[in-house]
C-alpha cells in the first residue's frame, strides 16, 4: 500500500505546459530519488503534493496521499495537512528562513499551528528536535536568527521545521545543492537517520544521479515533464532502459578524453601569495582586523599544463583566482606570468592579461544583457590597445572564436538572452580565447550547468587544451570534474594549499586530513 | 508580452499632454496675452471652450501653452538632476568605499536635510522667482534623487561577473561605469524620470502657490490654479480646469513610469531557458 | 447679545511696538485700542483729542500747550502724566532713535512738562500738520517703564488692554476695566491673521472670522455682500495707487514719453480687473475725499492712439521696459494688464515679481527700477514729489516752489489753493501715472456695529463697536 | 553599538556643520536689509543706521557666524529682528503646531496606508488591488494646496464640521485637535497614497520570498504567512519612506499652513524670509536639517529593531 500515488498528472502554468502526465508512488518508509536537469517539472511535481503551486497554475490528474484526494481537498483541509504529515525542505538554506524570526521560534510554529500545546510546549518540542538534527541549545543558542548560522547549519533548522510534527511523508527539494560535499554528506546522513527512525516516507529531489545512488531505494527519472523510467535504484543506474537515463548516466560519469599535452616551462609562478581583507573596525581609533582569505599560496603552472583547485566553500578559491589575474591587491607575495610580474606598479595587470583570461561561474550573469554577442566575445581585443583589428579583421577574429566553441558565427549578432545556458558557457570561452591566452582559469565553470550539457563542455574545453595547448586552472568543487580534466591538483583548505600532487594520487591516496574527508565525502556514482 | 492596461492610460495622458504642447506651438484659439477685463470669467460654452479668467483670457489656449511651460519646467528640472547626480552616482559606485563615495552620499544625505520648500523659496528670493530659478530649485533636489539611485543600482551591478569580465578585458573604471553600468541602469532611471517628471509638475505648481513658479505672462498650470484659487466660489471651472489639466498628467505620467518599470522589471521578464 | 469679536487681518504684526516699526499691522492692533496719542484720527481723517484733552497754539504757531486728560493710568497701574509725555516725545526723536516716522519730530526744538498735566512743545518752524502729526501711531505716549516691552508685552492707556498673542495665529485684547474715558463695549476682541484670500473667504463663511476690515479677495466679496449673514463695507484709503516710473532713467526721463506711458493706461480696466471694481480712478496724487482734491483725469485720458504718436515724436521704438510688483494684488494683478495695455502701444515690459525686502531695497532704496505699481498709503504725502532722493526721482524745481510757499502759509483756503498747484504740476509733468484710490473694501457681520467705513489711517479702531443683536 | 553610535554622532556633527555654513552664506547673499524693511517708507537713514546696529548687523561676517553657532551650542538662537523676542521661544512655540500635526498626519497616513497596502498586496492583481492603486495613483497626483482647499469648502463652509483654519491652542485639547484635523488629513493623503504603494510593493517582494513558502509549507495559511512572516520584512522600506514622510510634514508643511493658516513652522520660515528676519530663517532651517538628520539616525535604530541582522553590525 502506498502512501503517495501520483497519477496522470498534467500541470500548466498560464499558457506553458509543466508537467505532462506524470505518475509516481511513495510507501511509507521508502526513500524516492526524483533525478531529471534543470526544468524537467521536479519541483513542480513536489510542490503539486502539496498544492503549493504558483498562482495561474492548473493542475489535473490524481494525487492520493494517505487515502486522501489532494486534488479536491479544499484549502483548509491542506492547511491541515502540510507541516504535520507532509513536509518539506528547500534548497536555499540562505532564503529559506525568515530572518527576522529566531530559529527556534520559527520550529516552534510548526508545533503551535498543528497541535493546541502552548508556548513553551512548542517550545520544547522545537528544542527536542533541533538536538536530534545536531543543534543542541548549549552549541548554538535556539534564540539565534538564521544570519547568525551557517549554511549547513541553516539547512538543519529547515529540516528540523519539516518533521518537527513527524510526518509521514518529507518531501526535499535539492536540499544540498547549495552546500558544498562535506556539509551536504553530513546533511544526507541526517535524513537517512531520520527516514529510518521515525519510519517516514522521502521523496528526495536533486540532478546529482551521485546523491541519489548512495540514498534512494528507487529512483524516478524526469524529462520534460514526463517521468522518463521508475525502478529501484540498482534496476536504473545498473541497467537503464529508458535513452534519457542512458544519457543521463552516460553524462555524470563521462570522462573526457585527453593527450597528455606537451607541457612547457613554468608559466605561472605563484610565491608566497597572501591576501587580507579588512573587517569592519571594533573600536573607533583602533586598528582594522583583517581576515586572510589567501594565506601564503606558492605553485607553479608549466605551459600547457592543467591544474585543479578543490576545496570547500570559503576556503580562498576565488580570491586566490582573483589575484592571479591581477583583479584583486595582494597583501604579500607576487605573481609571476612569463616571468612578468602581475602586480607591479602601473598598468602591468593590463599586460599579463592577454595571456591570461578567464571563465565564470554564471554562464548568465558574466555577460552584460544589453550587449550583443559578438562584442561581449570582443572585448578582451581592448587588450591589444591600438594594435587591436578592427572592421574585417575584428568580425573575423570573433567568427574564428566562436566557431572554435561550436557556436554559428552567425549568432553574434543576439543577445545572451537568446543562448541556453550550455551555448552561453562556451560563448564565455570563445570569449577567453579570442585573445589567445596561454593561461585560462576557470572558476566554477561548470558547477551551475546540467550534467548532460556540462560534458560537453569538458570535452570541449580538454579538445581546445590540446589543439591550441593553453594552460588550465580550474576550479571546481566537484572531485569528478576536476579528476577527468586536470593532471595535478592543489587542494586548499582555511587559505592555505594543504596537499598538491598528480589529480589521481591526490584523489585516491589522500595524505592530508582534509582531503581525506573531502574525498570520503564526495557521492560517486559508479562505485 | 502583455501590456498592462495602466500602461496605456498612462501612456495616453501622457501623450495627450505632449500633443497640447505641441498644438499650442502652432494654435491656440486665442491669444493667451491678449486680455478682455470685460470678458472674464465667462464659463465654458461655443466661444471659449473651457471659458476665461479673471483677465478674460481663453482659459483652454493657456491649458495648451501651459503645458509647454510645464514640459519646459519639469524636463529641465529633470535634466538638471539627471546630467549632475547620475555622473556623481556611477563615479560613487565605480569607487563605492572611498572617500569620493564618502563625500558624494554624505552631501546628498545633507542636501536631502534641507527643507525642499524652504530652499526653493531661499533660491528664488536670492534670484527672483520666474522659471528658470524654480527650475533650479527643484532640479537640485532631483541632483541626489539620481546620485543615489544610480549608485545603488550601479552598485549592485559592480559585483556582477560580466563587469569583472569587463575588467579582465583591460578596461578602465571609467569606461565600464559608461560602456557596461549606465545602459543597465538607464531603465531604471528613465522609469524614476518620469515619476520625478510629474513630481516637477507638481513642485511647479506648489511654488506657483507661493507666487514663485513661472512669472507672467508666460501661463503656467501652477499659476493658473493658484491665481484661480480665491475664485473657486465665484467661477469654479477656472480653478477646477487648470486642477484637472495638473491632475490627470500628472497621474498619466505616474502610471506611465510605473507602467515602464513593470514592463522593463527583470522578474517578469522572461528570455528563453 | 455678544460682546467679543473675532476681526480677520491680513498680516500679522512683527511686534506690538507702534514706535519702533513701520509695519501697518502694528497700528492695525494697537492704534487706539492699546495705545493712545495726543491727538488721534477720526473715523474720517479729522484730528480729535484724545490723552490731551485741549491745547493752545501760541500766535506764532510755535508753541503747542496740550492740556492732559485727569487721571490716566498706564494698564500696569501706573499714572500717566507730562513727564511720560516728555519721555515719548524726546525718544522718538532721539539721535538713537528707531521710530519709522522721524520726520513726525523734526521740527519740535523742546518738549517740557508744566506740571502734572500740562505739556509745552515747541518747535524750530511753524508747523501747520503738528496736530495731524501727533495722531499717528509713531506718536503714541508710552511709559518709561514699559517702552522697551511693549514690543511684547505692549503696555498703554487705551480703552483695551493686552491679553495673549499666539505668535503666528492671533492677538487678544480684553477691555481695560480702569480706563480713563467712556467704557468701550466689547469684552474681548481677537485679531486673526489670514493671509491666504481663500482662507479668508472660508473663514467668513465658516463665521470664525467676525470682520476683516481690509478683506484680500475683492473677487469674492460680491458673494459675501449677497449672503444675508454679511456685508461689504466700502470705504476710502488714504492710498494713492500709481505705477511709479523712473524720471532719472532713460527715456523715461523724456516727458513725452511719461505721458505716452500714461496715455496707454486704462484705469478702468485695472480697477475692474485687479480689484473688481473697487477703486476710485484718480488723476493725480491726491486722495479724492480730501477737500483740496482737484479732478486732473482729462489730462491722462487713456488714448493710445496719442502714445504711439509721442512715442514717435520723442523717437522711441521697440522700448522694453522692467516692472517690478511687489506682492500685494493690486500690483502683481495690475500689473499684468498693465504690461498687456503697454503692449497694445508697442511698449513691452518684463515682468519682475518682487517680495517687498527686496522692493525696499532695490526699488526704493537703490532706484534700481524702469517701472512699478505701488500704493502710497500715508495720509497727505504729495510732499514726496519734493524729496530729491526719492525713488522715482521728481523734484522739479516748479514743485519746490510751491512746496516752499505752501509751509510759509496757514489760511485753510490757500492751503488748498497750493495744494492744487502742486497736484497740477505733478499731472501736468506726467510724473508718474496715477491709477486709483485705493478702496477700503472690507466685510463683516451684519450684526456689527460701530466699525469705521473708512480709513483715514491703518487702524482697527474698535472703541465705537458693538453687537446689535 | 557605542562605536556605531559613536561615530553617527560625529558624522551628525559635521553634516550640522556644514549645513549651518551653507546656510549663514546663502541668507548672507539674499538681498534685502532687515532695517530697512521694518522701517518702512519714510524712514531716516539716522533711524535706519541706529537700527541696524541695534539688531548687531554691522559686526563683520566671520564673528557673526561664530557668535551664532556658539549661541546655538547653548540653546541661544539670538533675538529675532522682527519680533524682538528669542528665536528659541518662537521656534517652540510654533513646534507645538508643527510637531503635533506632522505626527498627526503621519498616523493618519500610516493607519490608512499599512491596511491598504497590505490588503491590495494580498490580492494582487484583483479588484481591490486595481481599485486602491488607482485612488493612490490619484492622491499622488493632487496638488495639495487645492485638496486643501477642496476640503476647507466641504468641511469648514458647507458641512460646518470644522473650523477652517487657525489654531486655539492646547488648553483645550479636543478643540486643538479638531483644528489640526483637516491640515492633517490633507497633508496624509498624498503621504498615504505613497506610503500605500511602497507597503505594496514591498509586500509584494517579500511575499514571492522563499522563507513564505517554507512557512506555507509548515501549514500556515495565506494570511497567516502574511501576517506573521511577510509584514514585518516588507515594513523596512516602509520604515525608510516614513522617516523621510515625517522630515517632509514637518518642514513641507508651508502650504497647507498658509491654507489654513496655522502658526506652524513652515510658516514662520515663509514670512521671516519676507521679512528678511534672518536670524530666524536660519535658526528655522538648522533645526528642521537638525530634525532631518536625527530622524535619519532614528530610522537606522528603528531598523535595527525590525531586523536582527543589523542589530550587531559591529561587535
Ligand atoms: N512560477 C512559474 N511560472 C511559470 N512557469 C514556471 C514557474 N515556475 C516554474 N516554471 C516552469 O516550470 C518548468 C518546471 O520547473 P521546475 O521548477 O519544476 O523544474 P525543476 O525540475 O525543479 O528544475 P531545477 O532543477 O532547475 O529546480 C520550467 O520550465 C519552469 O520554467
Ligand atoms: N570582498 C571581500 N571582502 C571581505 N571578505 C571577502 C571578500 N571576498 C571574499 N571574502 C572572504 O574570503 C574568504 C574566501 O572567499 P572565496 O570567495 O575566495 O572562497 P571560495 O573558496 O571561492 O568559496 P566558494 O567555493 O564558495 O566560491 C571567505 O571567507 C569570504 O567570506
Ligand atoms: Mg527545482
Ligand atoms: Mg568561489
Ligand atoms: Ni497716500
Amino acid at each position: 500500500m502506498s502512501l503517495v500515488t501520483v497519477e496522470g498528472v498534467t500541470l500548466s502554468i498560464g499558457d506553458t505546459p509543466v508537467l505532462n502526465g506524470v505518475s509516481l508512488e511513495i510507501a511509507p518508509g521508502e526513500v524516492l530519488g526524483l533525478v531529471g536537469e534543470s526544468g524537467s517539472g521536479k519541483s513542480m511535481t513536489a510542490l503539486s503534493v502539496l498544492k503549493l503551486l504558483p498562482v495561474g497554475a492548473r493542475v489535473a490528474g490524481q494525487i492520493a496521499f494517505d487515502g486522501r484526494d489532494i486534488i479536491a481537498a479544499s484549502e483548509r483541509e491542506m492547511v491541515a495537512l502540510r507541516g504535520d504529515e507532509i513536509g518539506m525542505i528547500f534548497q536555499e538554506p540562505m532564503t529559506a528562513l525568515n530572518p527576522l524570526m529566531t530559529i527556534g521560534d520559527q520550529v516552534a510554529e510548526t508545533a503551535r499551528i498543528h497541535t493546541r500545546v502552548g508556548r513553551s510546549e512548542a517550545r520544547a518540542l522545537a528544542k527536542a528536535m533541533l538536538e536530534r538534527v545536531g543543534l543542541p541549545h548549549d552549541r548554538i543558542a535556539h534564540t539565534r536568527y538564521p544570519h547568525e548560522l551557517s549554511g549547513g547549519q541553516r539547512q538543519r533548522v529547515g529540516i528540523a521545521m519539516a518533521v518537527v510534527l513527524r510526518p509521514k511523508l518529507l518531501i526535499a527539494d535539492e536540499p544540498t545543492t547549495a552546500l558544498d560535499v562535506t556539509t551536504q554528506a553530513q546533511i544526507l546522513d541526517l535524513l537517512r537517520g531520520l527516514v529510518r527512525d521515525e519510519g517516514m516516507a522521502l521523496m528526495l529531489i536533486t540532478h546529482d544521479l551521485a546523491v541519489v545512488a548512495g540514498m534512494a531505494d528507487s529512483i524516478a527519472v524526469m524529462d520534460k515533464g514526463v517521468v522518463v523510467e521508475r525502478g529501484t535504484v540498482l534496476e536504473v543506474l545498473q541497467a537503464p532502459r529508458n535513452a534519457y537515463t542512458k544519457k543521463l548516466i552516460a553524462a555524470s560519469t563521462h570522462v573526457p578524453v585527453r593527450q597528455r599535452g606537451k607541457q612547457g616551462g613554468a608559466l605561472l609562478e605563484v610565491e608566497g601569495l597572501c591576501k587580507d581583507y579588512a573587517l569592519p573596525r571594533t573600536s573607533l581609533f583602533g586598528p582594522h582586523e583583517t581576515m586572510r582569505a589567501v594565506d601564503h599560496v606558492s605553485f607553479t603552472i608549466k605551459a600547457g599544463e592543467s591544474v585543479g583547485l578543490v576545496g570547500e566553500s570559503g576556503s580562498g578559491k576565488s580570491t586566490l583566482a582573483r589575484a592571479i589575474l591581477g583583479l584583486e591587491t595582494v597583501t604579500a607575495g607576487h605573481v609571476l606570468l612569463k616571468g612578468q610580474a602581475v602586480h607591479a606598479a602601473g598598468r602591468a595587470a593590463f599586460a599579463t592579461l592577454r595571456d591570461m583570461q578567464m571563465v565564470f561561474q554564471d554562464p548568465y550573469g558574466s555577460f552584460d544583457p544589453r550587449q550583443k554577442v559578438g562584442r561581449l566575445v570582443a572585448e578582451p581585443l581592448h587588450l591589444l590597445g591600438s594594435g587591436a583589428p578592427k572592421g574585417a579583421a575584428l568580425e573575423g577574429r570573433v567568427d574564428s572564436a566562436l566557431k572554435a566553441v561550436g557556436i554559428e558565427p552567425g549568432m553574434a549578432d543576439r543577445y545572451i538572452h537568446e543562448f541556453s545556458g550550455g551555448q552561453r558557457q562556451r560563448i564565455a570561452i570563445a570569449r577567453a580565447l579570442i585573445i589567445e591566452p596561454a593561461l585560462i582559469v576557470l572558476d566554477e565553470a561548470v558547477s551551475a550547468i546540467d550534467v548532460s550539457v556540462r560534458a560537453q563542455i569538458l570535452d570541449l574545453l580538454a579538445d581546445l587544451g590540446d589543439r591550441l595547448g593553453h594552460a588550465y586552472l580550474f576550479i571546481s568543487h566537484d572531485l569528478g570534474v576536476v579528476r577527468a580534466i586536470t593532471d595535478r591538483v592543489l587542494v586548499m583548505a582555511g587559505g592555505k594549499i594543504v596537499e598538491a600532487g598528480p589529480t589521481a594520487d591526490v584523489l585516491e591516496r589522500p595524505a592530508h586530513a582534509y582531503t581525506k574527508t573531502l574525498v570520503a565525502a564526495a557521492p560517486r556514482l559508479a562505485g | 508580452m502583455r501590456v498592462a492596461p495602466s500602461l496605456i492610460i498612462g501612456a495616453v495622458l501622457s501623450l495627450a499632454f505632449v500633443v497640447m504642447a505641441l498644438v499650442s506651438l502652432v494654435w491656440t484659439p486665442f491669444d493667451v496675452t491678449a486680455l478682455a477685463v470685460g470678458n472674464r470669467l465667462v464659463p465654458p460654452g461655443d466661444a471659449h471652450w473651457l471659458g476665461t479668467d479673471h483677465f478674460g483670457r481663453d482659459i483652454f489656449s493657456m491649458i495648451l501653452v501651459g503645458a509647454r511651460t510645464s514640459i519646459a519646467v519639469a524636463l529641465v528640472a529633470v535634466g538638471v538632476g539627471m546630467v549632475i547626480g547620475v555622473p556623481l552616482g556611477l563615479t560613487a559606485a565605480s569607487r563605492a568605499g572611498s572617500w569620493f563615495d564618502d563625500l558624494i552620499m554624505r552631501g546628498n544625505d545633507l542636501v536631502f536635510a534641507f527643507p525642499a520648500l524652504i530652499i526653493a523659496i531661499l533660491i528664488t528670493a536670492i534670484f527672483g522667482p520666474g522659471a528658470i530659478n524654480a527650475i533650479i530649485a527643484i532640479g537640485i533636489f532631483n541632483i541626489p534623487v539620481f546620485a543615489r539611485l544610480t549608485r545603488g543600482a550601479a552598485l549592485s551591478l559592480w559585483t556582477r561577473d560580466f563587469i569583472l569580465a569587463a575588467r579582465l578585458a583591460g578596461k578602465g573604471r571609467a569606461r565600464i561605469s559608461l560602456e557596461h553600468i549606465l545602459p543597465n541602469v538607464s531603465n531604471t532611471l528613465l522609469v524614476q524620470a518620469t515619476i520625478q517628471f510629474s513630481l516637477a509638475i507638481l513642485a511647479e505648481a506648489g511654488l506657483a502657490y507661493v507666487g514663485l513658479g513661472a512669472q507672467p505672462p508666460v501661463p503656467s498650470w501652477g499659476r493658473m490654479l493658484a491665481e484661480a484659487q480665491t475664485m473657486i466660489a465665484l467661477a469654479p471651472h477656472v480653478a477646477l480646469v487648470p486642477g484637472l489639466a495638473i491632475v490627470s498628467t500628472v497621474l498619466g505620467l505616474n502610471l506611465f513610469g510605473d507602467g515602464l518599470r513593470d514592463l522593463f522589471d527583470p522578474r517578469l521578464q522572461r528570455g528563453p531557458a | 447679545q455678544r460682546t467679543d469679536v473675532v476681526v480677520g487681518l491680513v498680516l500679522e504684526p512683527p511686534h506690538l511696538d507702534p514706535t519702533s516699526n513701520a509695519a501697518a499691522a502694528i497700528d492695525e492692533v494697537v492704534y487706539a485700542n492699546v495705545f493712545e496719542g495726543l491727538t488721534r484720527f477720526g473715523p474720517n481723517g479729522d484730528i480729535l483729542p484724545a490723552l490731551a484733552e485741549s491745547w493752545d497754539v501760541a500766535e506764532d504757531g510755535l508753541t503747542y500747550r496740550f492740556m492732559l486728560h485727569d487721571g490716566v493710568t498706564f494698564h500696569d497701574g501706573s499714572a500717566m502724566t507730562a513727564d511720560d509725555v516728555v519721555f515719548s516725545l524726546d525718544r522718538a526723536r532721539a539721535d538713537d532713535s528707531v521710530n519709522a516716522q522721524k520726520f513726525l519730530f523734526a521740527d519740535i526744538a523742546e518738549v517740557t512738562a508744566e506740571d502734572d498735566t500740562t505739556v509745552v512743545v515747541t518747535l524750530d518752524q511753524p508747523n501747520g500738520n503738528f496736530l495731524f502729526n501727533m495722531a499717528w501711531g509713531d506718536a503714541v505716549i508710552v511709559a518709561p517703564e514699559s517702552a522697551e516691552t511693549n514690543t511684547t508685552d505692549p503696555v498703554g492707556t487705551g480703552p483695551f488692554r493686552f491679553a495673549d498673542w499666539r505668535q503666528g495665529d492671533s492677538v487678544t485684547i480684553e477691555r481695560n476695566p480702569d480706563y480713563w474715558g467712556e467704557p468701550v463695549q466689547l469684552e474681548r476682541a481677537t485679531f486673526r491673521f489670514i493671509a491666504d484670500p481663500t482662507a479668508a473667504f472660508a473663514a467668513m463663511m465658516a463665521e470664525d472670522v467676525d470682520t476683516f476690515p481690509v478683506y484680500p479677495a475683492p473677487e469674492t466679496l460680491s458673494i459675501l455682500d449677497a449672503d444675508p449673514r454679511f456685508e461689504a463695507i466700502v470705504g476710502t484709503t488714504e492710498g494713492e495707487t500709481i505705477l511709479a516710473m523712473n524720471n532719472r532713467r532713460e527715456p523715461l526721463d523724456d516727458v513725452r514719453v511719461r505721458e505716452a506711458i500714461v496715455h496707454a493706461i486704462d484705469r478702468q480696466e485695472i480697477i475692474d480687473g485687479a480689484m473688481f471694481g473697487y477703486g476710485t480712478p484718480i488723476g493725480t496724487h491726491f486722495a479724492p475725499h480730501h477737500p483740496a482734491y482737484v479732478d486732473l483725469l482729462d489730462l491722462s485720458a487713456h488714448d493710445p492712439q496719442r502714445s504711439r504718436e509721442l512715442l514717435a515724436e520723442a523717437g522711441v521704438e521697440g522700448l522694453t521696459l522692467s516692472l517690478a510688483l511687489p506682492p500685494p494684488v493690486y500690483a502683481r494683478r495690475g500689473g499684468e494688464i498693465i504690461a498687456a495695455q503697454l503692449r497694445a502701444v508697442g511698449i513691452e515690459t518684463e515682468i519682475v515679481n518682487v517680495e517687498w525686502a527686496q522692493w525696499l531695497e532695490q526699488v526704493f532704496g537703490n532706484g534700481d527700477f524702469d517701472l512699478t505699481v505701488i500704493s502710497h498709503t500715508e495720509p497727505l504725502d504729495i510732499e514726496i514729489y519734493g524729496r530729491d532722493d526719492y525713488y522715482f526721482g521728481y523734484a522739479a524745481p516748479s514743485f519746490l516752489a510751491i512746496w516752499d510757499e505752501l509751509n510759509e502759509t496757514l489760511d485753510p483756503d490757500a492751503r488748498n489753493a497750493l495744494l492744487g498747484d502742486l497736484q497740477r504740476d505733478i499731472a501736468e509733468n506726467y510724473v508718474n501715472v496715477y491709477l486709483f484710490q485705493l478702496a477700503k473694501a472690507g466685510v463683516q457681520n451684519v450684526d456689527l456695529e460701530g466699525m469705521w467705513v473708512n480709513a483715514p489711517t491703518q487702524a482697527t479702531d474698535l472703541t465705537g463697536a458693538y453687537w446689535a443683536r | 553599538m557605542t562605536r556605531f553610535l559613536l561615530c553617527r554622532t560625529i558624522s551628525l556633527l559635521a553634516s550640522l556643520l556644514v549645513a549651518s555654513l551653507v546656510i549663514f552664506l546663502v541668507l548672507e547673499v539674499l538681498p534685502g536689509d532687515p532695517a530697512r524693511f521694518m522701517l518702512g517708507l519714510n524712514t531716516s537713514p539716522e533711524a535706519l543706521a541706529a537700527l541696524r546696529e541695534q539688531l548687531g548687523l554691522t559686526a563683520p561676517l566671520p564673528a557673526r557666524y561664530l557668535g551664532w553657532l556658539a549661541g546655538m551650542a547653548v540653546g541661544d538662537f539670538g533675538i529675532s529682528y522682527t519680533y524682538r523676542v528669542p528665536v528659541a521661544d518662537l521656534i517652540v512655540e510654533r513646534l507645538w503646531v508643527s510637531l503635533p500635526l506632522a505626527l498627526y498626519a503621519l498616523t493618519l497616513s500610516t493607519l490608512i496606508a499599512i491596511p491598504v497596502g497590505v490588503l491590495a498586496a494580498a490580492n494582487r492583481n484583483g479588484l481591490i488591488d486595481f481599485s486602491a492603486m488607482g485612488l493612490t495613483q490619484i492622491g499622488i497626483a493632487l496638488p495639495n494646496f487645492w485638496f486643501a482647499m477642496l476640503l476647507v469648502l466641504a468641511f469648514a463652509v458647507n458641512l460646518r464640521w470644522f473650523s477652517s483654519g487657525g489654531f486655539p491652542g492646547w488648553q483645550d485639547p479636543g478643540a486643538a485637535v479638531r483644528a489640526l484635523t483637516l491640515p492633517a488629513i490633507a497633508l496624509a493623503l498624498p503621504q498615504a497614497s505613497i506610503l500605500a504603494r511602497v507597503m505594496r510593493s514591498s509586500l509584494i517582494d517579500t511575499l514571492d520570498e522563499d522563507y513564505v513558502r517554507t512557512a506555507r509549507a509548515k501549514g500556515l495559511t495565506r494570511g497567516q504567512a502574511l501576517w506573521r512572516h511577510a509584514l514585518r520584512n516588507a515594513l523596512i522600506p516602509v520604515v525608510t519612506i516614513m522617516g523621510l514622510q515625517f522630515s517632509f510634514l514637518l518642514a513641507g508643511a508651508i502650504i497647507i499652513e498658509n491654507v489654513f493658516y496655522l502658526p506652524g513652522l513652515g510658516r514662520l520660515a515663509f514670512q521671516a524670509i519676507s521679512a528678511r528676519d534672518l536670524i530666524v530663517v536660519r535658526s528655522v532651517v538648522m533645526i528642521l536639517v537638525f530634525a532631518v538628520i536625527t530622524i535619519t539616525f532614528l530610522v537606522d535604530i528603528a531598523y535595527a529593531l525590525i531586523d536582527p541582522r543589523l542589530r550587531r553590525r559591529a561587535p
